[in-house]
């Protein structure tokens, strides 16, 4: 990360706020990040996570693009590669596959195309997922085409403190980061210590202890997953809860340890599950842990189905019970 | 012989004379300078009187139905409207320019139009009410579904109005979008195919001078939208999208071309959006009142109103007429937006497929028993 | 599957060959099928899957269009809405990627949107996956991409019989297929009798039986398995071998059955392993037969990196050796 | 003040007088009827010499590269090339206006524009030879990696000439692409940018008649490609692309205009490509022989030499002395590819990220024990 030059606060913040700290602090610290996107300028973007930046920095540093995706990425590129630090906003979700060639054939692959002596520090904020009631095409979580994507690291921040320093870990790294920001989380406020939450990509932590199983989350996921966890209790069920934070890289090191310790997991995110991340972490511990494993690992996530119109998106996200049912499911009788 | 009459002929050598001469075009390529206006020009007393109080009549009732849905989102019956105010000429006149074999391929704020070509206005609002996606059917209605990802709809108009052409059938396609539309690269390509495909298909670009908050001059740097159709062959109009009369004759024509397999056409239509980007927006942020109320003294309805009447094609018992029937509408709105919308949760799983995999039968089986055990508890 | 009014013809046949005649018969037989993309009309495909079509019905039918992937869905799916059965090429795999936002925003999605009221039966093939020297780029496994989009089925032929049976089906489908065509086969042989190659989408088939454990593949990896399979029976291996054909729908009846049946299994693909097809299926696998698992399902994947250069993809393919090496880690002392 | 002078003003209403004149421009939109030519006129006496020489050098050197790189996959050397013959016009005037700060973004078929500017043939070619993917450091050569997915270049080349003004450095950034690469979705997104940032970036098309199989008359129904720059709000300009010393003018004059705050500017070569697609295109298949033989009549090697002798610049000794050259040139080719490459497995993890993640770390030691296992077996 950068030298910070700012002076650090401590204050009640939205993750909204958070994020907007994190871009403000890390343009003041340096000179060379570059904001870029549709609405970001003037408006301050349509959730404001831009807010007061163009006139901060001027137009220039956040800089409101004309209306193509595939433009605004292909442009960051070019600006990355005369050594800027390009942050791109995609307004939502699904208006970024439009620069899906960009991102697969160029941002993912120059490095290793040039043999390391071209890096692209981009850092693409996307926010994603339900539960804000928007319309169709504004609600999708497209992790997985991502994750899947090597060459990319893929982030997302399910708390305040996480949203302020994942950010400036993203735009600080030296390579493509998918900064996956949980829109229905934009609102949840904590306090927010600027110099305290630093974090490094690639590390899960463990939010909440428990000893009969772990839920592995992330992103918009997590308050629902510590809210089953409390539920969880009058079953008579001590659930622990994962926060992954960043799905590439991967922190196999962290969940292993805590699968094993375990022995009983459910991964829970709200994107579809067939062929989600989901698969690939269910996947990978069982790989891992397979011998510490009383049950297999369950999966609750969305159905595999276009998400919904607002008025049903609620029988489509994973909720607590949900969540207590595939528990259930963990074979308790062995 | 096909109907594309696709001749790979050699590339003529450019060293030949004539072989980069610029296409001559019974419809010259580029736009005039000035957009075309009817209302208040002589030119208004050549169209049909009842053409003219049709068009102002729809214009009443647009603006009314404009006023009505947002004040259902102040009351929380829909959950997002992108308004068409004051841009009533475009819509009304797309609206009133298609025939009913034609094609309608609008944007998401384009429900205006929607209704104007006959679909129930509930049917029309269903996706911006947030209880289903597409409220209409759009084979039997001959309206695609309100597009939201920006120029996407503009690749299908073209393959719509080709194949029709393939059948031998007169169909029109329509594609509405925005001036922020045309930046991104489906409105190129569609326009790409199109011209090289001579399909019969129309783009109306309303350039309301913004998208969201971005203002044209940081969208593009053309003289003109209309002139973007020089780069594809294609003959370019600039027309006064307040004026509803103007809009009327520009696309009409353009429609004629295309019946006539003259090929597309690109029109741009200025125009502006006087209420905010949707009801989520804060238009303050990034315009200034003075611009708004200097295009009010435009406002597509009124300008409509004075002309007509200066030309005595309208009288107060029209208007009034016009304003009862605008009235009707907005009660209906009231009146079907007031009931609970019908929801049916494993309609989730049901058209995912034309039949559910197997994973989804399951899935669909879950949720039912988590339905079940809800209303046992 | 339309009325088929062709002559039925036996003969050995490559599998490029096999789709070819797959798309002829089915342009015989249902006049409102149309092909579009690069090069299809008068080069007949860079890969020749389309050689003689424009000859035999017209320049219409088989429209060499204008050089844009996503112009070229985009009118498809607009020829789809007039009632006509587009089958679109995209040229490589890496290159149907600018189409991403019409194929997950509209192809998967229309039928959803509409409450069933317009269908859209379009099939995009895409020649896939490496083995061909292929510069970057031309090598790409773009299928977890597809396979975890809702609304879209995913299939892949892996014999000559498959590639022309399940061509048909696809076309024939009333829903979008993604119809992945592993490059490296079209020119591997076998005899094609067209009466009897017919096969609908979504079932996986055992191609070799084996007692000991088995290889779950599909597409470009199904003869590295077979080989692998033969290679171990030195090893006192009996391996057998399912060939999935359909990702999307996915065959849970039949692989559960075959893994629980022999205990122990290995995902093989030649895309890269993070987010893969692969852990969907070990994680699918993994729930639904737990108590019959000896050892966790092992993956045998392409690593994590974009696709290598030519003379070094062989390091990154999925070879016998890799396979094997896998098999042996599937804890035979229990 | 921004370098970018944003002014978000309000947009003229339509109905004042002004409001959508066209951009009235030093460099006039709309291309010229006729290419541009130098060779055979009299401009040709206002050219320096020994630019002209040069020039000619460099046609015979290109020349003779394309047919060793041929030659090479022939003999298994080369995975494939797109060889640039009879564009070589093109290829040594892009190269020769490039200055050493200015960035170069090709096509996969432009090596040999990589090479004029001064890459090693050998690193230029490591791509289409196999072993590696980029051979050539792109940052010390100010040169993009080769670029296979169409058009993709184009807004990089837009995003790097916008950072170097940002950053007050006098750099161009040359784009590169055939016309194929016209109909992307990217292309088009890339020179709106480029307009509306008033980037220093050329684009430069070259417009060989075909993508592939497929002719430009299946591409593009647009009076010329030059033409597409009327809808950005760019100049346009149409030049012999077969004409080197054309070619150079034009480009140094989009050049001159970038450097002096101008913006970009679209160019159309019009040119051939006298060999198939790559070796692995068989050209038969839809083209035929007269055509190619009428472009052989106009080949820019041997239109070079006829000229510049028939002006007297060119004699027998200078024509020798640049065969000589290129013989040097197909030597050092044959004898570096005559090489077997040098090839490193582990390559394969090192630059994926800029530090490999535990799981490539783990996949590293895969492979490093598989190759020691072989290597014990
Ligand atoms: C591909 C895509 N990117 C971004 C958006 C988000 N978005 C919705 S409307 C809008 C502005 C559109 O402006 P314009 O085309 O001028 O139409 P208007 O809203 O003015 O009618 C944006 C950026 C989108 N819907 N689709
Ligand atoms: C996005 C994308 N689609 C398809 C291709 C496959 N392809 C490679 S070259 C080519 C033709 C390009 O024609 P043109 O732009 O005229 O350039 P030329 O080869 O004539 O120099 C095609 C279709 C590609 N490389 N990238
Ligand atoms: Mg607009
Ligand atoms: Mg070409």
């Amino acid at each position: 990360m950068s030298t910070v030059t700012t002076e650090p606060s401590v204050r009640t913040s939205t993750m909204a706020q958070a994020l907007n700290a994190a871009l403000r602090d890390e343009m003041r610290a340096d000179p060379t990040v570059h904001l870029l996107g549709e609405d970001v300028g003037t408006l301050g973007g349509v959730f404001r996570i831009t807010d007061g930046l163009a006139a901060e920095f001027g137009a220039d540093r956040c800089l409101d693009t004309p209306l193509a995706e595939a433009g605004i990425l292909g442009t960051a590129v070019g600006m990355a590669m005369y050594g800027l630090r390009p942050v791109v906003e995609m307004q939502f979700d699904a208006f970024a596959y439009p620069a899906m060639e960009q991102l697969v054939s160029h941002v993912a692959k120059m490095r290793n195309r040039t043999a390391g002596k071209l890096a692209l520090p981009i850092t693409v904020r996307i926010p994603y997922g339900g539960g804000i009631g928007g319309v169709e095409h504004h609600s999708d979580s497209s992790e997985s085409y991502y994750a899947s994507t090597p060459g990319l690291h893929v982030v997302t921040p399910a708390t305040v403190d996480d949203a302020y320093g994942l950010l400036r870990a993203s735009i600080a790294s030296d390579d493509p980061v998918i900064f996956l920001e949980p829109k229905r989380l934009y609102w949840s406020k904590a306090e927010l210590n600027t110099a305290a939450a630093t974090e490094p990509i690639g590390r899960a932590v463990l939010r909440r202890q428990g000893g009969s199983a772990v839920l592995i989350t992330y992103g918009p996921s997590l308050p629902v997953c510590l809210e089953a966890a409390e539920a969880a209790k009058a079953e008579g069920w001590d659930l622990a809860v994962l926060d992954l934070r960043s799905l590439v890289p991967f922190d196999d090191a962290t969940v292993a340890q805590v699968v094993r310790s375990v022995g009983r997991a459910v991964v829970v995110h709200e994107s579809t599950g067939f062929g989600g991340v989901g698969a690939e972490i269910a996947a990978r511990v069982t790989e891992r842990c397979f011998h510490h494993l009383a049950a297999p690992v369950l999966r609750v996530t969305g159905f595999d189905i276009p998400f919904p119109p607002p008025m049903l998106e609620h029988h489509h996200l994973p909720g607590v019970d949900r969540i207590l049912d595939a528990v259930a499911k963990l074979q308790w009788e062995d | 012989m096909t109907v594309l009459d696709h001749r790979p002929t050699a590339p003529v050598p450019p060293w030949l004379p004539g072989a980069t001469d610029p296409r001559t075009d019974p419809a010259p390529l580029l736009p005039d300078h000035t957009p075309v206006r009817v209302l208040g020009t002589p030119e208004l007393a050549k169209h049909d009187p009842e053409l003219l109080r049709d068009l102002y009549r729809r214009l009443v009732i647009g603006r009314r139905y404009n006023q009505q849905a947002t004040t259902l989102t102040k009351q929380g019956r829909l959950a997002v409207y992108p308004s068409s105010t004051g841009q009533e000429a475009c819509e009304v006149a797309a609206a009133t320019v298609l025939r009913p074999q034609d094609w309608l391929f609008p944007s998401y704020r384009d429900t205006l139009a929607v209704v104007g070509r006959g679909v129930d206005p509930l049917a029309a609002l269903t996706l911006l009410r947030g209880s289903a996606h597409t409220g209409y059917d759009p084979v039997a209605t001959r309206t695609a579904p309100l597009c939201t990802p920006l120029a996407t709809q503009a690749p299908h108009a073209v393959g719509l109005a080709h194949a029709a052409r393939l059948r031998g059938e007169d169909v029109i396609a329509l594609a509405m979008l925005g001036d922020g539309g045309t930046s991104e690269g489906d409105f190129h390509e569609a326009l790409n195919f199109a011209a090289v495909l001579n399909a019969p298909v129309v783009f109306l670009v309303q350039n309301n001078g913004y998208a969201i908050s971005v203002p044209l001059t940081k969208q593009s740097a053309a003289p003109s939208l209309a002139h973007k159709a020089v780069g594809y062959g294609l003959p370019g109009r600039l027309v006064d999208g307040n004026d509803v009369v103007a809009v009327h004759e520009v696309l009409s024509e353009a429609f004629d071309r295309a019946r006539n397999g003259g090929g597309p056409t690109l029109v741009e239509a200025l125009t502006y959006r006087l209420d905010a980007h949707t009801n989520a927006d804060d238009a303050t942020r990034y315009r200034v009142s003075a611009e708004v109320e200097a295009w009010r003294e435009h406002d597509p309805v009124t300008l409509m109103e004075r002309h007509l009447r200066e030309a005595g094609v309208l009288d107060d018992a029209l208007v009034a007429r016009a304003a009862e029937q605008a009235e009707a509408l907005a009660a209906t709105m009231r009146a079907e937006f007031h009931a609970e919308p019908q929801l049916d949760p494993h309609s989730l799983f049901q058209h995912v497929y034309a039949e559910p995999t197997p994973q989804l039968r399951e899935q669909a089986d879950q949720l039912a028993a988590e339905l079940a055990a809800e209303a046992g508890a």
